[in-house]
């Protein structure tokens, strides 16, 4: 294993120069949502840092996530950041298989015991689901993910999957999957949601652990602050729009064309918090809401089932105008007898009237 | 079903003006007050632009308000990193690319000079540890030398 | 059917209630929030500052048996405390209880002269004085209304003048009025245009208003008459709010017109009077009237607009209006008595809130027949007493004999020298003589 | 439960249990009251009804000038929080939305800030009403549990949809799921209280208009 070796010291092994070390500290510091400023504290930590050995699990997963974070243009900073960790295990871009692949597993494990970081993608069947629904070499998910975070420093659940539960999740949830933070209690977990994560935070999160060696600050959803503290909403470029009542009414009216929000169209922005609105995808050229598509929520919990993609996030999920017309209309029958009811009690009375008259009121006096 | 040739297709014309989405006269206005910061106390400061929500068109409306001055230069260090002042000296931008010429940062900076352009101190110090190394490998070579001791 | 002397019962009186409670009461009540600016429009809370004069709170029983017997959340709730009760095997409380309504009484008489002003300044549109009125149906049923309306709706019923007044008594004046101006006064004219009705406490305190009118109406030509069985237009029914006494004294009204086959009834210069006959007794007697019904004041303008009334000079002093509420606010009428006051007033100055939303007396409602509330009639006549004082007139003009004695006393115990007159009077003051009139026709 | 079950929870079958309440409840209310009727009036009409009682639906928003005088602060601050409740209500846009569906009409919307604002006004204007309340002599005396009640009911969806808004409460979807929540308490107690007269008060207008209309005055 290379832990031996400093990150200063493989950078300048690959002839970097000390200017291109400040342009990468730049660079780490913008991904991690520091300000520039940071970037010389980032430039000394890493000059010292250690590559960390990291095991990959992939479980119930379509491996987005992994081609989220591959498929960013090479070689890029996220790149240069994977030169330095020592990826021991990740059964779908390591060349070794079967056996041997779980034996280097075990083996990272078992040399970095107690330092290693897990990063998961994918959900997995809880311990009560059956287990045959995802199994690798023989060992269920669930078994494997137990045995790994064993010795782990921490526990990254990449993805939406991981993190929350995700697609597998999703009513009605056939396999029983749960997300990670459901079974690992006694580790750190930090969540990277998303589906798939922006990839600059997935190496954000790396980088943070290998420049600090500390977690990132999290929310309530257990992830990085530093880039899902604020809403899709509150970033976005059109939330001026919004602000100012101008909306798409569908995707090919004027106001599709003007740029203009699509809250109405059923972006989930105001509830969904990622860094999509700043840190944009396919190396800064577009995200979603730039290409006229209202934000999904993908790095939110139950995502899938939160009442529909196209339906404005302030609409009820059932059929209120069907209950509003029944219960009217019973409310109308009911009204009407009860109100009738109470007239033929006004009625009764008159009938039972007890005429007033001066000799009973003389008697009073 | 409409067949696919069916579906009416046609290209807009790309807008003469870039749209504006607001985002540029902000900056605009922290680049002012960094600047005056700079002037009374001699205070750098950096901006990073990935951490503003830029919509399109309003990065080249920044770049082109912030406009070009007398100074461009290009760093050639994991890749090209472009640096010029813009049109108020003081106030420079540096555009950092991969190798293959993709832009991993964008940045302002409000200095007399940016720190990139700057030599560092400890490459100095090598700097001078392979001069002399260049020196007594050039004297070693040059048989002049000895004759005129 | 309960008969006798002990009838009164608080069942009784909620009968009643289930009686008069109609879609506007179950409106008003559905929509009070208890913002309490009723008690700002009320002189009796203005002037006293105790929040029990709230005239909403006044008919908070009602709104009980509204609420518990006309609502099906109501009914709900009362079947659940029912259920919980036979759990619990303790007897159900009643509702609303003797003492409840003997704590509301003074509430519904003795604080509130029905002058409706709180209607019309209710955020939520209830009209209070609609709802006071029917209240006090039940309050009757149930025993407990001021000895001092008991009193004189016996004494109406069965003297014909809630004061005792006699035939005879009036009798008098009329000699008296036809010496005084040497015309005749009518009685029991059939035919007449015009029957013409008087309250005892005119008669009583303010012989002069007959006088007026002999004049006015001789002078403009108007057949007229009195009726020796029925001269009385004040309904004590209408104060206590037992609409089968109101109907009693109604109908001697109606008897007595039908009877002289006049074409319309003038009710004189009392506003209770106005509203009963106007208003009140058809719906009492439960039939229109083959005639129409009209206050003094609304005949006379009628006759100035025709070129019937023919005055000259005009007063000089500055004088100020009290609009009777049973004649403005409760009958719509309040541009007649302006422009009769144009005709004979040089100096006139209208009170700031006047019209339909002028400050009651105090006096109104029974308040003046009800000897307990005198200290609160006193009080909230304070409230008439600022507005008086904020114009300062030097003598005030009212159209109603019940408002008049009001003001006259009321002004006496804060030793404020300003006289009350009635409008009719000062109209017959102006008259044209006759013989002059005469003349002028000659000379053109 | 999580934040999100919360949310999907307040926003579908809550949500319809709530209208249903709601709907029943009111129409029964209404219809209870109309069915009443009023006894035929046999006194000779100077006025209309009708008019009259149309105009003071809507002349009981303007006060006379002598209640004005009389009571500032319960015309101004109640006036001021009611307009701005109903805008607030009326006029943001995610309410315009939920109505659009549940309804299927829509207009309109005003600007996110000036809701925001007129959010933060009617706030005030409920804590002062409630202080004035709390401290005037009439209306303590006035006041039952219930007032406090439906006071609680009201501020309870403007506060959270402030807070919602300002994501003063987090995650999101609990904040959200709060504000449907309150909203759907509003509802449900709505006609079972004197909320109804968000509806009876114009049917209590419309019948004083036609009381005093009948006898000539414009009420």
């Amino acid at each position: 294993m290379a832990t031996s070796k400093t990150l200063g010291e493989s950078l300048r092994q690959h002839g970097v120069s000390r200017r291109g070390f400040l342009k990468f500290c730049a660079a780490t510091a913008s991904m991690m949502a520091l300000p520039p400023s940071m970037a010389p504290a980032i430039a000394q930590a890493l000059e010292k840092a250690r590559r960390p050995s990291v095991i990959w699990l992939s479980f119930q997963e379509c491996t987005g996530c992994t081609e989220s974070l591959t498929r960013s243009f090479s070689p890029t900073v996220e790149n240069l950041i994977f030169d330095v960790i020592s990826l021991d295990y990740h059964h779908t871009l390591q060349a070794a298989a079967g056996d041997a692949a779980e034996h280097a597993r075990e083996q990272a494990m078992n040399t970095n015991a107690g330092e290693y970081l897990v990063v998961v993608d994918g959900s997995l069947p809880g311990p009560n689901a059956n287990p045959g629904y995802s199994t690798i070499a023989g060992i269920s998910n669930y078994d494997m993910l137990m045995d790994t975070i064993d010795g782990a420093a921490a526990v990254v659940a990449v993805g939406t999957c991981a993190a929350f539960g995700g697609l597998p999740k999703a009513d009605p949830n056939p396999t029983g999957a749960v997300s990670v933070q459901d079974l690992v209690k006694d580790k750190p977990v930090i969540n990277v949601s998303g589906c798939p994560p922006v990839p600059m935070v997935i190496t954000g999160v790396l980088a943070q652990f290998l420049t600090f060696g500390t977690l990132p600050e999290l929310d309530e959803y257990g992830r990085p602050r530093a880039f899902f503290g604020q809403s899709i909403h509150d970033r976005c470029y059109r939330r001026p729009f919004y602000d100012k009542g101008k909306f798409a009414e569908s995707f090919d009216d004027e106001g599709a064309k003007a740029g203009w929000c699509l809250y109405r169209l059923g972006c989930k922005g105001p509830m969904t918090y990622n860094a999509c609105a700043t840190m944009k995808w396919n190396g800064g050229a577009s995200w979603p809401v730039e290409a006229g598509y209202p934000c999904l929520g993908c790095s939110e919990p139950d995502f899938w089932d939160a009442g529909g993609f196209y339906k404005a996030l302030s609409v009820p999920t059932g059929s209120p105008g069907d209950v509003l017309l029944t219960a009217g209309a019973v409310g109308a029958a009911v009204g009407v007898g009860a109100g009738l009811m109470s007239r033929n009690q006004g009625k009764q009375a008159a009938k039972h009237h007890d005429k007033v008259t001066a000799d009973q009121l003389e008697e009073k006096l | 079903m409409a067949k696919l040739a069916g579906i009416p297709i046609h290209i807009e014309q790309p807008e003469a003006e870039p749209q504006q989405f607001g985002n540029a006269l902000p900056i605009l206005n922290e680049i002012r007050h960094a600047l005056a910061r700079f002037a009374e106390r001699a205070e750098p400061t950096r901006i990073d632009l990935a951490a503003i929500p830029f919509g399109p068109g309003d990065e080249e409306r920044l770049m082109a308000l912030l406009g070009r001055g007398e100074v461009e230069a290009t760093i050639d260090a994991l890749g090209p990193t472009r640096v010029w002042e813009t049109r108020f000296p003081g106030v420079w931008v540096l555009d950092y690319a991969n190798v293959e010429g993709e832009r991993i940062a964008l940045q302002i900076e409000i200095d007399e000079i940016p720190q990139m352009l700057r030599t560092q101190r400890a490459d100095i110090t090598d700097s001078l540890a392979a001069l002399d190394a260049a020196l007594a490998s050039a004297t070693a070579a040059d048989p002049a030398a000895e004759s005129r001791h | 059917m309960t008969q006798g002397a002990h009838s009164f019962s608080v069942e009784r009186g909620l009968n009643a209630w289930r009686e008069e409670i109609d879609a506007p009461v179950a409106a008003f009540f559905s929509s009070c929030v208890h913002c309490g600016l009723c008690a700002q429009a009320c002189p009796f809370f203005v002037e006293t500052g105790d929040p029990k004069y709230t005239p909403i709170h006044k008919l908070e029983p009602m709104r009980l048996l509204w609420e518990q017997e006309f609502t099906l959340w109501g009914k709900l709730k009362k079947t659940v405390k029912d259920r919980v009760d036979a759990q619990l095997g303790r007897a159900p409380k009643p509702l609303i209880t003797d003492e409840m309504l003997e704590e509301w009484e003074p509430l519904l008489y003795d604080s509130c002269s029905m002058c409706g002003r709180c209607s019309m300044v209710c955020p939520v549109g209830n009209d209070i004085h609609y709802m006071i009125r029917k209240a006090r149906e039940g309050m009757v049923a149930s025993g407990h209304s001021p000895e001092g309306l008991v009193a004189a709706s016996v004494r109406a019923v069965n003297t014909g003048s809630p004061m005792g007044l006699q035939w005879k008594t009036l009798d008098v004046q009329i000699k008296h009025v036809e010496t005084a101006t040497g015309l005749e006064v009518p009685i029991d004219k059939q035919g007449a245009e015009y029957l013409v009705l008087l309250s005892s406490m005119e008669i009583i305190n303010f012989p002069e208003y007959l006088e007026a009118i002999t004049k006015i109406f001789d002078h403009a030509g108007v057949s007229w008459t009195l009726s020796k069985t029925c001269f009385e237009a004040t309904n004590a029914g209408i104060q206590i709010g037992s609409k089968d006494i109101a109907a009693t004294l109604v109908q001697r009204v109606v008897d007595a017109a039908e009877q002289l086959q006049v074409k319309n009834v003038i009710s004189p210069e009392c506003g209770h009077a106005y509203t009963a006959i106007r208003w009140e007794g058809p719906n009492a007697i439960k039939r229109a009237y083959p005639f129409k019904v009209y206050h003094i004041i609304e005949v006379l303008d009628q006759l100035r607009a025709d070129g019937r009334i023919k005055t000259e000079g005009k007063e000089m002093d500055r004088l100020s209006m009290h609009d009777p509420c049973n004649l403005a606010r409760k009958s719509g009428v309040v541009q007649q008595q302006r422009s009769l006051m144009d005709l004979v007033a040089s100096n006139f100055v209208d009170l700031k809130e006047h019209g339909e939303f002028q400050w009651c007396c105090g006096a109104g409602g029974g308040v003046s027949s009800n000897e307990r509330a005198e200290p609160l009639k006193l009080a909230a006549f304070k409230r008439k007493k600022a507005q008086i004082e904020e114009v300062e007139p030097e003598r005030m003009v009212t159209m109603c004999a019940t408002c008049r004695t009001q003001l006259e006393e009321g002004l006496e115990e804060f030793n404020m020298d300003i006289p009350v007159v009635g409008l009719t009077e000062i109209i017959a003051d102006h008259l044209v003589e006759k013989e002059v009139e005469n003349k002028k026709a000659e000379e053109s | 439960m999580t934040p999100m079950d919360f949310l999907l929870l307040t926003k579908g079958p809550l949500f319809s249990l709530a209208i249903a309440i709601f709907a029943l409840g009111i129409l029964i209310r209404l219809f209870e009251i109309f069915a009443l009727g009023r006894a035929h009036n046999y006194a000779a009409a100077r006025g209309n009804e009708v008019i009259p009682g149309l105009k003071t639906m809507y002349r009981r928003f303007n006060p006379d000038p002598g209640t004005f005088k009389r009571s500032t602060f319960d015309v101004v601050v109640g006036t001021l929080w009611h307009v701005g409740f109903v805008i607030a209500l009326l006029m943001f846009i995610p309410h315009i939305e939920l109505i659009k569906s549940t309804l299927g009409v829509s207009w309109p919307g005003l600007p996110n800030p000036v809701v925001d604002a007129v959010t933060a006004i009617t706030l005030l204007g409920l804590v002062a009403v409630l202080i004035h309340r709390l401290t005037h002599p009439v209306k303590r005396f006035l006041s039952t549990p219930q007032d406090y009640l439906i006071w609680a009911v009201t501020f309870l969806p403007v506060l959270t949809g402030y807070l919602a808004y300002h994501r003063l409460i987090n995650p999101y979807p609990l904040a959200l799921g709060l504000h449907i929540f309150t909203v759907e308490i509003f509802l449900i107690v709505l006609p079972f209280t004197k909320l109804t007269h968000i509806f009876t008060a114009f049917v209590a207008r419309y019948y004083n208009g036609a009381i005093f209309g009948r006898k000539g005055i414009q009420s």
